[in-house]
């Protein structure tokens, strides 16, 4: 197991990582800012008698995702922005059959075509259930290339554990950039834990037929799956929520994730020098959202500055948590623009009159 | 007294949800018969549709899936790929195959997906109530085709045949087409399915076979009136047979 | 310390391996550090643009904007250099090729031939070790001790016969400067 | 002499759709006077001693409500 | 022009005025419960010199849809939530273009296959963009037949105006109830308000050639187009939010929409036999919410109830307007369960502490 | 002196995006010669894919419409059912309209649908950087088939033959395969580009002609040793000629 | 007045058309209406049932969970009506077919041979306008005083012959009871 | 006596990709020596005396960088 630090590319990182938690089987589909994972996939997960395939579009990659991961497999796919959203009715069914499994969206500008520069539009989407239906996705938001391999690791076993559809949503600027990172362990898949309820195998254990499946026309027992499946989400906001939290008694609180986190921590850096203090709190886990973490920051009354690439999607989050405790601003951009550290000083700056 | 003909094992005895007459019911007890006989129920997965045959679990005693509606061939490939011992049945309808599925099939069958798609070709959607389908004939009524469809005009396009289609695909190894508009046909449809499904375990590429199918409901008959229509109508243009076979020599 | 130095020229002057032996370089010397390629339509093209940054603290934004350090490696890349570097920032370039001199005056401003050199020591495309080389030493973000190691820690073992002709570039531009 | 047969018919489990009563080549099988549970008429074997087993009902009904049997020996 | 009152399905009602409004392209595929829309639409279209397409998908329908806009028609298409899911990638071309179109959901049961129920499960996904990227579509809720006649009418006039996608949020419900209905006069075709920026009939005035596309490879280009039309949904806001409100000096006030807004006013009804008055707030734009109408009534103070067909959706718009400023509560069903006004307003006493 | 060839006016006179020697800019000049000399340049709308002739609209000096990516078939109908009296040219990729649009491809063309498609086969993703098509050649290598594309052991399919699959389906009249290796071949799917918009304006079910094109950036080669692949290696498999010509008679 | 009603029966009884001319006689009469039947599985099947309302002021909610009248069409319906209808409310029950007694006495039965006074009008299958004519009575909901041109507003021409027989039996069932 | 031709080349708009250079049955063209001024060495007549005007580098140009002239009379 080598644990020495190596340089990586963001995609790259997230594809060895899958690798290493016992990603048996990939299905994928080409698309920009992304394309190294797949490629990763193709040059890997053959060799070592894995399951890869690149599908004939994202529909089918996903419901490829769908059927390897009901016959026992952790299963993968990655995408971006458009790609994922045709995978919407696809991760509606996997949620609706309580079946894990783990969608890497390297997000690029939208709406549309949009442009294949980093952003963070596709927050809504990723953490409301971009499909029909009551369902969440655990949401993870890497900041780096060790956390790209850190939290799709994790994304793994948390989709396994809470069985439910786990995403890693980085951006654009986050897959293509290069770092150091230490690996995570490559998890023997004969000590990955058990699936009972994949169907497969019941020859050796003469068990009942197993029915995997999202319908059911009995609304009440319909409504009854799904509060069961919501009582899961309070277990894991309970008990896997993740944020980072820098800067205790600041004047200023930014709330920012993944690549506008890392503007915001320079921002955070400039203000330092001027004798500014700004805070910075970091969800990890944007579903569940680090809320009550938030509400007690936002207790302080002090101003809170929310700085993401998208125009007033994580801010909703912000403001459920604040419920009017500490007046809340935004700071965004759209279409791959990346704010800078200098304009979110100066934002900082002009809500604390300091200009 | 010997038993020659009984409720197969794998077959869960309820009364299904299906219309009188409905071909699908002949199907699912081909189907089940065959599992028995090759003593496959611990090792099969069917994949059901969002169709008429949406109940698969209601009705088989094996393991299933439900996929969305037309991704069941995206579906039991990624079931079919994690357990290659198994016998994968990708069972479809008309609408769910030919219509919304038309690429998850074309692309299943071209790499040579190793499951059996049996596909259940009614010419209409019967399970949204009546509307048209790929494979409805030229002048067909329907609840979307209200005077018929109608290609030239109206644009509707016409019946395709699915068997043929596939079968030009290099990954696509048995396809036959059969009906169960009566006892003769039952029997050799029976003897395709038997066919693709040791392909299948001898581990050979996409096997699939068509069946024509009887929907007496949303054909607005009853079911001896749907069984001659069927024959009159159907079977002239989607003929039965083996359509592609390049099994032999197959490792 | 933090340098946040920018890299550019076009398609084909290796600045992309250029940026990545950079912060591999910086990485094995114990630095944080990133770099981040600039990425443009889903296609081959002219433009190779490079953001890296080598620190010894936590590295905020990966994409530099304002840069303490920039490489002009071509012509077409002199004026976004000269528009993008910090007050009194390093401008190393590549007066091979690139003929013009900046505007601003507050530079500091070393040109290097690395293209020459490069070409000297017998292979033109391994100007971007030259220039590799040179902004080390001026930037002080890379020690290049252990150059030889490093290099062949980064390169696959069949590329292994071109890392004395790499280091050599690189100790040239070090040596140039 | 053609092998005798005899059916038996789950008439619960029959829809009433008589595509058995269609298919037999000795005309065993009819429409039943009295529904079942249901409301169905189902299927009945009105003229058992023709059954000769060839298994065509049981074929073609969809319901599989059908069993057949040889009679072996002097069965009856 | 016939303005007798008719009996209709709420589905018939919607196709029925969809052609009055000029629709004169329309994509379908089936699924329940909506299959009455795209029926009317094959009997009367084709007829009209209209077109009428059975797609070979939803995927299929929406760019259809996209492209008969593109051309100059007014576009229709109707679907249920799985169908909805798919068509998610395409309205978010929609709207990256600028293209108007009207797109029908009759809201089932979800997550996944789920049921064929009515439910309101799919606010999120209509509210805040279930595809990828910063947009939003204006969406319109009603609660009757006659408002499914008549807001579908007005989608069409309102996409047009703003140049953005529309969707008329119905459920099983509100699809499949009959009532009484007026129709809306039927359009002249020749009346509608001119597309400028569609494409075709170049030779007429032989104008620039125009190009509709959503793609920006430059990051500031394509935010400013972004802005651009976040500033038309700025206007939308302040010009066509709309909203119901019954019951000035309640004890407590609930919020509800279309078939929950039924269900409570069946409340409120109760409620006025015992002598508690309940007011009711029923948001007919769900986008644009009319949060500050909603902000207003909070200030009050008193409890507020929402009563929604999906768990706790619609209560994140309600708190982002109220803002702490009373407290909201949550009344949510899921999977196909419609609440009851009995159980409403006996949720309402509960809050009241009137039990 | 007399011009015989030059700049066709359709064609907007700018630096394309394409690599050098790659084969799309051949096709827009034909594409845009033929609309100059049919004069249709204000009566023409083309729908351009997402691939690398995603830039159309910086291109043609013509109306155009930009769907997602594979959905041009869907889109081009829509535009064509609401301007039956416009040429609709549906520009598509070989990812594009044989993987990701295969559904659309499919039923656009057997429901007869009065647009041209020029589909340019280049036998691999040219855009995102040299993915495997379903059309790339058994033992072709591609980013993601670093081995080469292996349809037996890893089950990456077979190269698909879009014009003969589609030739199958009513719908379609005139089929054509085209090349660009050289100026013989060029001329010649000019004529069937011809043939193609002729039959369009004449009101003819679907037409499409396939265009074998080379990629030389993806194929890792110059422009000249991508000529001589192509010619080695898809001109065998990927047969030029009229495939499918239904269009006599018709009115 | 608003008059919450339920009817329920099997497929093939006439329940929906029953519910449907029930709302259009009362919408005619100038009252707000609404009505909504049971939808099941994607598919026909044995159960058809409809929620139906007919009021002077604003309608609530159109779904049916207390309703003021049931009416029992086959044996079958016979438990949930009894499980539905208000305390004291009313069941019109067809006692061609349905033979049980509901056992809470709290209700006002009321039954009609729907079945058999349709057959002697000619035809079976218009128990369910006897049993609309019945429901009508008792319930005071529909004036039913000009149920002819109703009716032939609300079929289509074609259907036109059938509308004397049709009502026929609504007299008939206002009369039975 | 053979056509006689003329052709001119956009030396910007061309990318040295030389498919010209390959058609031309008679070898008028060549790579230039010169670069463009993106750095392209483009294609260049350098026998045109001997162009027959037959199209075919016009035909291959990915990038419609050539126009042929037919010469008329004595023009040369
Ligand atoms: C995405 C999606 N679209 C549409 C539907 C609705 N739907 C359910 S079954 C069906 C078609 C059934 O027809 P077919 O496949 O021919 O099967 P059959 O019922 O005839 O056996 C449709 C369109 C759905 N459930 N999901
Ligand atoms: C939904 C979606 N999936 C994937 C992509 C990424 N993508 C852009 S172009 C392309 C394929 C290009 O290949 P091809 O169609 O063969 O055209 P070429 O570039 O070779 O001309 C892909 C997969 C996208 N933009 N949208
Ligand atoms: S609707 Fe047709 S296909 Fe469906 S169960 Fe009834 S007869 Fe069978
Ligand atoms: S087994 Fe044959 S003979 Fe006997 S009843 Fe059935 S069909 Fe008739
Ligand atoms: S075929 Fe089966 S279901 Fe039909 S009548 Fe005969 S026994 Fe009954
Ligand atoms: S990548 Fe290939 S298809 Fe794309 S422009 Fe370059 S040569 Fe042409
Ligand atoms: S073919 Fe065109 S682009 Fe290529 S070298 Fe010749 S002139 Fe230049
Ligand atoms: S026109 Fe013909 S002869 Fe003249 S240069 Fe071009 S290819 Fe050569
Ligand atoms: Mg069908
Ligand atoms: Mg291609």
């Amino acid at each position: 197991m080598n644990s020495e630090k190596r340089l990586m590319k963001g995609n790259d990182a997230i594809a060895e990582a899958a690798i290493r938690a016992g990603c048996t089987a990939y299905f994928g589909y080409p698309i920009t800012p992304q394309n190294e994972i797949i490629a990763y996939m193709a040059r890997h997960m053959i060799d070592k008698g894995r399951v890869f395939i690149q599908a004939e579009s994202e529909v089918a990659a996903i419901n490829m995702v769908y059927g390897a991961s009901c016959a026992g497999a952790r299963a993968m796919t990655s995408s971006s922005s458009p790609g994922v959203s045709l995978k919407q009715e696809g991760m509606s069914y996997a949620a609706g059959a309580d079946i894990p499994l783990v969608l890497v969206n390297v997000v690029r500008g939208g709406p549309g075509l949009g442009s294949i520069a980093p952003a963070q539009s596709d927050y809504f989407q990723s953490t409301r259930g971009g499909g029909h239906g009551d369902y969440r996705c655990i949401v993870l938001a890497p900041k780096s290339v060790q956390e790209c391999a850190d939290l799709t690791y994790l994304a793994f076993d948390l989709a396994d554990q809470y069985r439910m559809p786990a995403i890693v949503l980085a951006d654009g600027m986050i897959g293509q950039m290069m770092e150091g990172v230490t690996l995570p362990p490559e998890r023997k898949l004969s000590e990955l834990p058990k699936r009972d309820w994949s169907v497969g195998g019941m020859a050796a254990t003469h068990r009942e037929a197993i029915h995997i499946t999202s319908l059911d026309l009995v609304p009440a027992q319909l409504e009854e799956k799904t509060r069961a499946r919501f009582r899961r989400y309070d277990e894991l906001k309970a008990k896997e929520t993740r944020f980072e939290f820098a800067g205790e008694d600041a004047d200023l609180y930014m709330v920012a994730y993944g690549t506008s986190a890392r503007v915001a921590l320079g921002a955070k850096q400039l203000a330092e020098k001027e004798g500014i203090k700004l805070g910075l709190f970091r969800p990890i886990t944007l579903f569940p959202f680090p809320d009550r973490e938030l509400a007690k920051i936002a207790e302080k009354g002090k101003p809170i500055l929310t700085v993401e690439m998208s125009l007033g999607q994580l801010v909703e989050d912000v403001k459920l948590a604040v419920l009017g405790k500490a007046p809340v601003h935004l700071l965004g951009h759209s279409g791959g623009v990346i704010p800078t550290e200098e304009e979110v000083f100066a934002e900082a700056k002009r809500i604390l009159g300091r200009n | 007294m010997k038993q020659l003909y009984g409720y197969p094992e794998s077959l869960k005895k309820v009364q299904t949800k299906y219309c009188g007459g409905c071909g699908h019911g002949i199907i699912h007890r081909i189907i089940t018969e065959l599992i028995d006989e090759l003593e496959m129920r611990e090792k099969t997965v069917i994949t059901n549709p969002v169709g008429c045959a949406i109940w698969a679990d209601l009705y088989f005693d094996l393991d299933s899936v439900q996929p969305a509606h037309g991704r069941t061939p995206a579906a039991a490939t990624g079931v079919k790929r994690v357990l290659p011992d198994h016998l994968v049945i990708c069972y479809q309808g008309d609408g769910d195959m030919a219509a919304i599925g038309t690429a998850e099939m074309i692309h299943a069958a071209n790499r040579g997906e190793k499951f059996t798609t049996i596909f259940v070709n009614n010419a209409i959607y019967g399970m949204t109530g009546g509307q048209m389908a790929p494979t409805t004939l030229i002048g067909q009524k329907a609840a979307t085709a209200p005077l018929g469809r109608d290609a030239d005009y109206a644009g509707m396009g016409y019946p395709i045949r699915v068997a043929e289609l596939v079968a030009q695909l290099e990954g696509s190894r048995y396809i036959a087409r059969g009906a169960v508009n009566n006892a003769a046909n039952v029997r050799k449809t029976k003897t395709y399915i038997k066919k693709a499904f040791e392909a299948q375990l001898r581990g050979i590429g996409s096997t699939m076979v068509e069946i024509v199918s009887q929907c007496p409901t949303n054909w607005g008959m009853d079911a001896g009136e749907s069984i001659e229509w069927l024959e009159e109508n159907m079977l002239p243009f989607y003929k039965l047979g083996e359509i592609k076979n390049t099994l032999e020599g197959a490792s | 310390m933090t340098e946040k130095s920018f890299f550019a020229g076009f398609g084909g002057q290796g600045i992309i391996s250029l940026g990545q032996i950079w912060v591999y370089c910086a990485m094995k010397e114990g630095k944080n550090v990133t770099f981040f390629p600039f990425y443009g339509a889903e296609k081959r093209g002219g433009i190779a643009r490079a953001s890296v940054i080598v620190s010894d603290e936590e590295i905020a934004s990966p994409l530099v904007t304002v840069p303490d350090s920039v490489l002009v490696m071509n012509p077409d890349s002199l004026p976004l250099c000269e528009e993008m570097v910090k007050k009194n920032g390093l401008m190393v370039i590549n007066s091979s090729l690139v003929k013009d001199d900046p505007k601003r005056s507050d530079l500091r401003v070393v040109k290097v031939e690395a293209q020459d050199i490069a070409e000297k020591i017998g292979n033109g495309k391994i100007a971007n070790m030259v220039a590799l080389g040179a902004m080390a030493k001026l930037t002080g973000a890379l020690a290049l001790t252990e150059v030889e190691p490093i290099l062949k820690n980064f390169f696959p073992e069949d590329k292994h016969k071109f890392v004395p002709m790499n280091v050599e570039a690189i100790k040239a531009g070090f040596a140039a400067v | 002499m053609a092998r005798r047969g005899k059916v038996i018919i789950d008439r619960e489990l029959c829809k009433g759709c008589y595509l058995c009563v269609a298919s037999c080549p000795v005309k065993v099988l009819a429409e039943d006077t009295e529904p079942n549970s249901t409301g169905t008429y189902p299927a009945k074997a009105v003229h058992l001693e023709k059954c000769i087993a060839c298994g065509n009902c049981y074929q073609v009904c969809p319901d599989v409500c059908i069993a057949v049997y040889e009679l072996e020996g002097d069965e009856s």
